[in-house]
C-alpha cells in the first residue's frame, strides 16, 4: 500500500511497491546483512535512506542488483529511483569492489605531494588497476582515485576503509598493503 | 487572491496573474521562447536551460520555464548574452547527442547559429539502441538530451508507475530502469506516455522507429485524424497518424481534457486489430 | 442515477475530491487514464479507499485497502450508513432537503452492524467504522465502481446500496462529489443513452411513456412495440423456451463473453437463423448463417460515443475499411430497405447519409442532446450531457438542484436494499470462490488485443492464495484443473499475495485458450439483465492428477503465445 | 596556540588546546556561555549582535548572517530546521574538518544558538562521508552536549527544545551546495533545485531552513561573548572579523590559519613560511576548485571584496594552494577540469557538457596538439556555463580555466609539449 511522502515539488507523492516485478532474490549474506539494518530503521521515512545505505554498504561494501531490488522492495522505494539515489553518490558501489577500498586522493593539493607517483606504486604493490577488485569469490581490496579529500594540509592523502591516512609515504604504503595482506589472509601473486 | 504583477519584457508591459512563470509572460506577448525540457503538464524541471532570459539586477541568466515572474522584473529576451548562452547549450546537445530525430531542436539550433563541428571529436551518449526487450516502444538513448520528461511522467507527475530514473551522474547521467534491467523486469505498464513526452525520439513507438530504420517513415505523407479511443469507457481522444492507409502512430493531443496527451497501453498501441491478422479470426472480414 | 443511467459527476470531480471510494473497481487497468485523474486528486490531497477483493495495482496507490469478500458489497454499504447514522454523521440538512425515504433506509441498516459486517466481508468492524467515518466528515466524496459491483446477481441493490450512502453523506450533486460507475467500453453509455436498453428510447426516454413514444413515432412515421423488450439474459431465456429463433448479432462476441458458455453455445446452435455483424471472424460469426463485414467505427466510419462522465465525443474516419466492409449504420439501412420492400411492399428509403445525419434527428429528440451539433463537439471536445440547447456548456455535475433552496424537481428517493450472499454458494467440493476481472494490457474476449505485440504474454494465468497453492502442491507455472458446477478448464497457475485464502482469480481475455465462462454462472440480475460473472464456486487440482470429464469441458492446454519479452 | 582568544585567534582559539573529546574541557574554556548568553538576552538579541559584527557566511557566498537569521525566524512554515553544513568538499579546503576534529563543541553550541533563535527544534549536521573521525568527535560532542542539557527536550531549562542529528554525506562535491544537501538529506540524488525560492522560506522538507557553514557558525560564539561591534572592529569595514584559510600545496606549514578581514595573500603566505623548499611562487589559486588563479602582482591586495570583484577574484571557501616555479599549470588546470566533470551531478546541459568538453580542450593542451579555436571555445563555454548553469557548481566550474587563459602563458603554443 502506499505511503505519502512528499517529492521534491512538496507534493504528496505515492511510493508503491512492485507486484509484477520478479522478487528479489539476494544472496544469504546480502539479506542477512540487510535484514539487520533495516532492524534498526523501523518506520523508515526516506529521509534515513542516506544513512541506511551507508549502513548496508558498510555491511556488503556493494549494491548488488538483487540487494538492491530487495531493499527496494522491503523499503517501497522504486527500484529504478533507488538505483539513481545509489548510482549517484561515489561512495556506494554498484559493482563488487573490495571489503576493504584504498581510496588515493588526486586533489590538487595532492598531486603537487605526488599522489600520482602513489597510485602507480599501489598499482604495482596489488598488480590492479584502479577498480579491478581482487581475489575470488569475495574480494578483499580494491582501490580507486577519489576526489579532494580535504586532507591538503597533509598531502598526499589517502581513505583506507573509511579511516583518512595522511602524509602517506611509499613506506606507508607497502606497510598498509602488506597488513591488509596478513588481516585479508588473501594469497597467491593477486596481492 | 494575491494581486496580479506587472512586468517589462524586452521593454513592453504585460500583467500577469501572480503565481505566472516568466516563460507565461512571454507567451502572452508571444516571444517564441525555446523550450526542450518544458512541457505544461509536467513539473518544471529547468535543466535544459535554452528557456534562459536576463533579469535585470540578476547576476545570472533566469530560467523562464519556472521563474515566477515578480512584479517590477525587467527582462531581456534577445541579447548577445541569451543568445550566446542558448546558442552554446544548443552546440553543446548537438555534439553529444544524435539530434536526427529532434525537429524541435535543430529548428532552435537554425535560429541561433550553432556551430557543433567546433566541439567535434568530444565524447558523445553513444549507445545501443535498447530494442529487444518489448515490441511496442524502443529506447535509444543515444538521442538522449536528458530532459526529465520522461521520468517525471513516469514518475511523479503521470503515471506513478516509477520504471525509470536519472542514474549516476555528471556527463554519465542518463535515464535507466535500475542496473539497466529490461522492461520486463521493471514495473513498465508500456503506456508510452514517455514516448508521448519524449521531444528527441529517443523513445520510439516500435511502428515508426521500424519504419524509420526501411526509410519508409514519411510525416509529410501522413494524415492525423482525432477520434475516439476503441477501449474502455474513459473516452480518451485519440490523434491517428495514418500512412498508406494503416496507422503508425497514436498519440493524443495534450490540450485534450480527459487525457491530457496521456493514454494507456491499450489506446497508444493496440489498433493492429483493425488492419487484422493472417489467423482466420484475425481476419478483416 | 436518478432515472438516468450516468455518472453524477466528471473526472475534474476526481481531482478535487477529498475522499474516493474506488468499489468492485481497479481502475489502474481498466481505466488507466481515468485513474490518472484520481492520482491528480491523491495530489491534491485526497485519501483514495479501494474496496476490493484483491490487492490490486490499484491498490498499490491507495491509502486504505477493503479486501472485500466477494459479493459482500451492500453488508459493507449498509454497515457504512449504519455507523453514520448511529454516530450521527448523516447531512441531515440534505437528507430533509432534497431525499426521501430515509426513515426506512434507517430501520434497514440498523440491523447492519459493523460487527456483522465483518463476518459477512472479513473487514475488521473498527476498519469500516473508520471508512465510514472519513467519508461521511469528508467535505467532499465520491464513489466510483465498475463490474465488482455491477456483474453480480444483484447489481442493481449493489448500485442502489452505494447511492444511498451518497445520500446519507450529502454526496452528490456538488462538485468534488458524486456517484460514478467506470463504463467498461468506449460506447457502453452512449449506447443506453441512445436507447439500446429494452425499455428506453434515445435519451433515457420510456418506451412505455405514450407521449414520449408518439415523439419518436411521428418522427419515425412507424409504430413502436409499447412495451419494453428483452434484455440479453432474458434474449437467452427465450432462446431456451424456443420464443427466441433468430438473432442479429452486432459488434459483440456473446459465445465467449457470457457467463456459462456451453449453455450459450447451445443455445445459439439452436437458433434458425444468426446474422452476425462484425469486423472480425469471432467465435460468435463462426457460428452464423450471414457474416456481414462492418467497419470500426473509431477509424473507418465516425459518429460519437460517450465517455463514462457523459461526454458525447465524436469519433472520425482515419482509414477507409478493408475489402467489402461497410459503415455499419449504411448496412443496416439497407437491411431495413430491404425488409420494408420485402415484406411491406414499401419503397426504399434511405433517412441517413452520414451518421452526422442520424445525430441531427438525435438532436430534435432527445432534449439531453439538443445543444450539441458535431460542429460544437469538435470545438469543445466534447459537450457532457445533458446540453439542453446550442448556448448550454453540458452539465459537469449533475443534480445540482438537489441543493438549491427551494428545491428544484422531485425529491430522490433512499432505495433500502438487503445483502444476498452470491448464488453459487462454496461447499465441501467446490471450496474456492472464483472471482473474474481485466488485466490492463488485454480487453474483454481478446478480440482487439490479440493482435498487438504486447509486453506480457498473451496467456491466461490462475492466481491463487500462496497458502492455497501450497496446500494443493501448486507451484508457479503448474496446470491446474479449475471446475466450477458448470465446467472445467486447464491452465497455469501462479501464487499471488494479494489474494486472500479461498480465493481465485481468471480473466475472460483469452477465450480460445481458456473458456473461462465454461466455469461462470448464468444467475442474473432481473432488473439488469447482468450476470453473475464475479462469483463462481469452484475447485483447484493439479492438472496431472485431475480426472477427466469433470463437467465435460474440453480440456485445453495452453499454447503459450509469446509477447515481447526476451 | 595561546588562550583566551586574540583578536587573531578567535575561531581557532581552543583548537589543539582543548581535548576535542572532553565538555569540561569545554566548558572551561568559555564552552557555552554564549549559549547561556543567548539564552538570557532573546533572540532579538543574538540577531541584533549578528547584523553589528557584519558577519557573513563563510562558505563562499558572503551573505549577511544576521538577515539570514532574521529571515528564517520571520518565515512563515513550521516545523523549520537549522543546517550545519560541514559537506566541506572544495579541493583546498579543509577547515570545517579542523574545527570538527579539534573543537566539535564549539558547532554544537553554535547550532543550539541558531535553533533556539530561529525558532528551531531540530538541527543536522550534514558531514561529507570522508570526514569519519570529524564524524566520531561531533557524534561524541553531540551526546555529551545532550546529556549535559545543552540539547535535548528543554535547553538548559528554557523549556525550549533543540537538537541534532548528524547526517554523512554519500561521497558528492555538489551536496555542498545548499538545495542539493536538502534533496540528499531527503534521501533523493543530490541533484541542486532551482533558486528561488531560497531556503530561508523553502528549505529541507519544503520548510524555512537555516543552513550555515561550520565556520560562520563557529563565529557566532565569539560574537556573542565579545559582543557584534567588537567583532566587527576585527578586521576592516569591508570584511569584518576574522576568516580562515587554508593554505597547501607548494608552502612551507600547510595549516589553517586565522586572519582578521583585510589580510593579504602575502601575509598569508608569510605566517605559512613561504613557499617550500625556498622554491619560486609560480601561481596562488584562491577560493579552491571553484576559484581562480591570482596574478602575482595582486599579491598584496586586500582580501576584501571590494578590492577583489573590480579584479574579477573571490576569497570564495578561504582555500589558498600555492604552486612553486616547477609545476606545469596547464596539468593543474585540467585535473580542476577533471574534478568538476566528475562532480557536475548532470542535471543542467551547461554543466554536464561544459565540464566535460572543457576537460576534453584542457587535455589538447597539454597533450600539445589545441586547435587554434581552442581558447575562444573555453571563453564561450566557460561564459554559458557561468551564466545558464542551476547551481553555483556549474555557474563557477570554468573560473579556474578562464583564470588560467588570463594568467598562465597561451597553452596553444608548445605547452605540455
Amino acid at each position: 500500500m502506499s505511503d505519502l511522502r512528499v517529492d521534491r515539488g512538496g507534493r504528496a507523492a505515492i511510493q508503491r511497491d512492485q507486484p509484477e516485478v520478479p522478487l528479489a532474490a539476494p544472496t544469504p549474506e546480502e539479506q542477512e546483512a540487510a535484514d539487520r539494518v533495516l532492524a534498526r530503521y523501523s518506520g523508515f521515512r526516506r529521509d534515513q535512506l542516506l544513512p541506511l545505505l551507508h549502513d548496508v554498504h558498510a555491511e556488503t561494501g556493494w549494491f548488488s542488483e538483487e540487494l538492491t531490488r530487495y531493499l527496494s522492495q522491503r523499503l517501497g522505494v522504486p527500484f529504478a529511483d533507488l538505483y539513481g539515489v545509489i548510482s549517484f553518490y561515489a561512495l556506494f558501489k554498484t559493482a563488487p569492489a573490495g571489503r576493504t577500498v584504498l581510496r588515493v586522493c588526486k586533489g590538487v593539493p595532492c598531486y603537487l605531494h605526488g599522489a600520482y607517483e602513489l597510485g602507480l606504486h599501489l598499482q604495482e604493490l596489488l598488480g590492479v588497476g584502479p577498480e579491478e577488485p581482487i581475489g575470488d569469490g569475495a574480494p578483499s581490496y580494491s582501490w580507486e582515485w577519489f576526489a579532494c579529500l580535504g586532507q591538503c594540509d597533509y598531502a598526499p592523502a589517502m581513505l583506507l576503509g573509511e579511516e583518512a591516512v595522511r602524509s602517506v609515504t611509499p613506506e606507508l604504503l607497502e606497510r598498509i598493503v602488506k597488513e591488509g595482506r596478513e588481516t585479508h589472509g588473501v594469497s597467491g601473486n593477486s596481492l | 487572491m494575491l494581486e496580479p504583477v506587472t512586468l517589462t519584457v524586452d521593454g513592453r508591459q504585460v500583467t500577469m496573474p501572480a503565481g505566472s512563470t516568466i516563460l507565461g509572460a512571454l507567451n502572452a506577448l508571444d516571444i517564441d521562447t525555446p523550450t526542450l525540457c518544458y512541457d505544461p503538464g509536467l513539473t518544471p524541471v529547468n535543466v535544459c536551460r535554452v528557456c534562459v532570459v536576463e533579469l535585470k539586477g540578476a547576476r545570472v541568466l533566469a530560467p523562464s520555464c519556472s521563474r515566477q515572474a515578480e512584479d517590477g522584473m525587467e527582462i531581456f529576451t534577445d541579447t548577445p548574452r541569451v543568445r550566446d548562452a542558448r546558442r552554446m547549450v544548443l552546440e553543446m546537445l548537438q555534439s553529444s547527442v544524435d539530434t536526427s530525430t529532434a525537429p524541435t531542436l535543430l529548428q532552435y539550433a537554425v535560429r541561433y547559429g550553432t556551430q557543433p563541428d567546433r566541439l567535434e571529436g568530444g565524447a558523445t551518449v553513444e549507445q545501443p539502441v535498447r530494442a529487444g526487450d518489448n515490441l511496442l516502444y524502443v529506447r535509444d538513448y543515444s538521442k538522449c538530451i536528458l530532459c526529465y520528461k520522461c521520468v517525471e511522467a513516469c514518475g511523479h507527475d503521470v503515471q506513478k508507475t516509477f520504471a525509470i530514473s536519472v542514474a549516476g551522474r555528471g556527463f554519465d547521467a542518463h535515464i535507466d530502469t535500475g542496473f539497466d534491467v529490461a522492461l520486463g523486469d521493471s514495473p513498465c505498464v508500456y503506456c508510452g506516455n514517455c514516448v508521448a513526452v519524449c521531444p528527441t525520439g529517443a523513445l520510439m513507438g516500435r511502428t515508426e522507429f521500424d519504419m524509420r530504420q526501411t526509410g519508409t517513415w514519411d510525416e509529410k505523407a501522413q494524415t492525423q485524424v482525432d477520434t475516439i479511443c476503441p477501449y474502455c469507457g474513459v473516452g480518451c481522444q485519440l490523434r491517428l497518424h495514418v500512412q498508406d492507409n494503416r496507422i503508425v502512430k497514436v498519440s493524443s493531443p495534450r490540450e485534450h481534457p480527459v487525457t491530457r496527451g496521456f493514454l494507456c497501453v491499450k489506446g497508444r498501441f493496440g489498433y493492429e486489430f483493425i488492419h487484422g491478422g493472417s489467423e482466420r479470426k484475425h481476419r478483416r472480414l | 442515477m436518478f432515472n438516468s443511467g450516468g455518472g453524477t459527476a466528471s473526472y475534474e470531480d476526481l481531482e478535487e475530491t477529498s475522499i474516493l471510494l474506488l468499489w468492485g473497481a481497479n481502475a489502474r487497468e481498466t481505466h488507466p487514464v481515468m485513474f490518472l485523474h484520481m492520482l491528480k486528486g491523491i495530489d491534491n490531497g485526497a485519501r483514495l479507499v479501494v474496496v476490493d477483493p484483491r490487492r490490486t495495482l490499484s491498490v498499490e496507490a491507495a491509502h486504505d485497502w477493503l479486501p472485500i469478500r466477494v459479493g459482500g458489497d451492500i453488508a459493507l454499504a449498509n454497515a457504512m450508513g449504519h455507523v453514520i447514522i448511529k454516530e450521527g454523521l448523516q447531512h441531515r440538512w440534505f437528507i430533509d432537503h432534497a431525499t426521501t425515504g430515509f426513515e426506512d433506509y434507517k430501520a434497514l441498516v440498523a440491523g447492519y452492524t459493523p460487527e456483522w459486517a465483518e463476518t459477512v466481508t472479513g473487514i475488521p468492524a473498527d476498519k469500516i467504522r473508520e471508512v465510514a467515518r472519513d467519508f461521511a466528515r469528508a467535505e467532499r466524496g465520491m464513489i466510483c465502481w465498475t463490474l465488482g459491483i455491477t456483474e453480480h446477481h444483484n447489481a442493481v441493490d449493489n448500485v442502489l446500496a452505494l447511492i444511498n450512502l451518497g445520500l446519507v453523506t450529502g454526496k452528490v450533486g456538488r462538485e468534488g462529489c458524486g456517484l460514478n460507475p467506470l463504463r467498461g467500453q468506449n460506447n457502453v453509455q452512449g449506447g443506453g443513452d441512445m436507447g439500446a436498453l429494452p425499455d428506453r428510447l434515445p435519451g433515457f426516454q420510456h418506451v412505455e411513456n405514450d407521449e414520449l413514444r408518439a415523439k419518436f413515432e411521428r418522427a419515425w412515421g412507424a409504430t413502436i412495440p409499447p412495451k419494453r423488450g428483452w434484455h440479453q439474459s432474458d434474449m437467452l431465456e427465450a432462446m431456451e423456451r424456443g420464443e427466441l429463433r433468430c438473432l442479429y448479432v452486432l459488434g459483440e462476441n456473446p459465445v465467449q463473453s457470457d457467463a456459462d458458455a456451453h449453455h450459450v453455445e447451445q443455445l445459439f446452435q439452436g437458433l434458425d437463423f444468426l446474422v452476425v455483424q462484425d469486423i472480425l471472424m469471432t467465435a460468435t460469426a463462426e457460428m452464423a448463417d450471414v457474416v456481414l463485414p462492418g467497419s470500426a467505427a473509431w477509424a473507418e466510419s465516425g459518429g460519437t460515443v460517450t465517455s463514462s462522465e457523459r461526454r458525447v465525443q465524436l469519433c472520425r474516419k482515419a482509414v477507409d475499411p478493408p475489402g467489402e466492409a461497410r459503415d455499419d449504420i449504411m448496412i443496416l439501412q439497407d437491411i431495413a430497405n430491404r425488409m420494408r420492400a420485402r415484406c411491406r411492399g414499401i419503397p426504399s428509403w434511405v433517412p441517413y447519409s452520414s451518421p452526422e445525419e442520424a445525430w441531427e434527428e438525435l438532436r430534435t429528440l432527445s432534449p439531453n442532446h439538443a445543444g450539441m451539433s458535431y460542429r460544437r463537439l469538435a470545438e469543445h471536445n466534447g459537450l457532457q450531457w445533458p446540453c439542453y440547447d446550442e448556448n448550454h456548456p453540458g452539465e459537469r455535475v449533475m443534480h445540482w438542484r438537489l441543493w438549491q433552496d427551494p428545491l428544484q424537481g422531485p425529491r430522490v428517493p433512499f432505495l433500502p436494499t438487503e445483502y444476498e450472499p452470491p448464488v453459487d454458494q462454496v461447499d465441501e467440493e467446490y471450496p474456492f470462490m472464483l472471482t473474474t476481472g481485466r488485466r490492463l494490457e488485454f480487453f474483454n474476449t481478446g478480440v482487439q488485443t490479440a493482435l498487438y505485440d504486447s509486453a506480457r504474454p498473451q496467456e491466461e494465468i490462475l492466481e491463487m492464495n500462496p497458502e492455497d497453492a501450497a496446500e494443493l502442491g501448486i507451484a508457479d507455472g503448474m496446470l491446474v484443473r479449475v471446475s466450477s458446477r458448470r465446467g472445467s478448464v486447464v491452465l497455469r497457475a501462479r501464487a499471488d499475495q494479494g489474494l486472500y485464502r479461498g480465493l481465485l482469480f481468471m480473466t475472460l481475455h483469452f477465450p480460445d485458450q481458456v473458456t473461462t465462462n465454461f466455469l461462470t454462472i448464468h444467475a442474473t440480475d432481473p432488473k439488469s439483465g447482468t450476470a453473475e460473472f464475479k462469483a463462481t464456486a469452484a475447485k483447484v487440482e493439479p492438472a496431472e492428477l485431475a480426472v477427466t470429464g469433470a463437467g465435460g469441458a474440453t480440456e485445453r492446454v495452453p499454447a503459450r503465445v509469446q509477447g515481447g519479452s526476451a | 596556540m595561546a588562550y583566551p582568544a586574540t583578536a587573531s585567534n578567535l575561531l581557532l582559539a581552543r583548537c589543539g588546546l582543548v581535548d576535542p573529546a572532553s565538555i569540561d574541557d569545554y566548558e572551561a574554556h568559555d564552552g557555552f556561555q554564549a549559549l547561556r548568553r543567548a539564552l538570557e538576552m532573546g533572540p532579538e538579541w543574538v540577531i541584533e549582535q549578528l547584523t553589528l559584527s557584519g558577519l557573513v557566511g563563510r562558505g563562499g557566498a558572503a551573505f549577511p548572517t544576521g538577515r539570514k537569521w532574521q529571515a528564517v525566524r520571520a518565515a512563515q512554515g513550521e516545523p523549520r530546521y537549522v543546517i550545519l553544513n560541514a559537506d566541506e568538499s572544495e579541493p583546498g579546503t579543509f577547515s570545517n574538518r579542523k574545527l570538527l576534529e579539534e573543537d566539535p563543541f564549539s558547532s554544537v553550541e553554535a547550532m543550539a544558538i541558531a535553533g533556539l533563535t530561529v525558532g528551531s527544534a531540530l538541527g543536522y549536521a550534514y558531514i561529507r562521508g570522508e570526514y569519519t573521525t570529524a564524524t566520531r568527535y561531533l557524534a561524541t560532542a553531540i551526546d555529551a552536549a545532550r546529556e549535559r542539557g545543552y540539547l535535548g527536550a528543554d535547553v538548559l531549562g528554557s523549556g525550549r527544545p533543540f537538537d541534532i542529528e548528524i547526517r554523512r554525506g554519500g561521497g558528492a562535491y555538489i551536496c555542498g551546495e545548499e538545495t542539493s544537501l536538502f534533496n540528499s538529506m531527503e534521501g533523493l540524488r543530490g541533484e541542486p533545485r532551482s533558486k528561488p525560492p531560497f531556503p530561508v522560506n523553502v528549505g529541507v522538507f519544503r520548510k524555512p531552513t537555516l543552513i550555515n557553514n561550520v565556520e560562520t557558525l563557529v563565529s557566532v560564539q565569539p560574537i556573542l561573548l565579545k559582543g557584534g561591534e567588537a567583532f566587527a572592529q576585527l578586521g576592516v569595514p569591508g570584511f569584518t572579523g576574522t576568516k580562515l584559510f587554508c593554505l597547501s600545496g607548494h608552502i612551507a606549514h600547510p595549516g589553517v590559519y586565522e586572519a582578521p578581514g583585510g589580510t593579504t595573500l602575502r601575509a598569508l603566505l608569510e605566517m605559512a613560511g613561504g613557499v617550500a623548499n625556498g622554491r619560486d611562487l609560480q601561481a596562488v589559486l584562491m577560493g579552491g576548485a571553484a576559484g581562480m588563479f591570482v596574478p602575482l602582482e595582486h599579491l598584496d591586495q586586500p582580501l576584501i571584496p571590494s578590492a577583489l570583484t573590480p579584479l574579477g577574484l573571490t576569497i570564495g571557501s578561504g582555500a589558498v594552494i600555492i604552486f612553486d616555479d616547477t609545476v606545469d599549470m596547464w596539468e593543474v588546470t585540467r585535473l580542476i577540469a577533471e574534478f568538476f566533470a566528475e562532480e557536475s551531478c548532470g542535471q543542467c546541459v551547461p554543466c554536464r557538457v561544459g565540464t566535460k568538453r572543457q576537460v576534453e580542450i584542457l587535455h589538447r593542451f597539454t597533450m600539445g596538439h589545441g586547435r587554434p579555436d581552442d581558447e575562444q571555445l573555453l571563453q564561450e563555454i566557460g561564459a554559458a556555463m557561468g551564466d545558464a548553469s542551476i547551481c553555483g557548481l556549474g555557474q563557477t566550474a570554468a573560473w579556474a580555466v578562464l583564470s588560467a587563459l588570463k594568467v598562465f602563458p597561451s597553452p596553444s603554443g608548445d605547452i605540455g609539449a
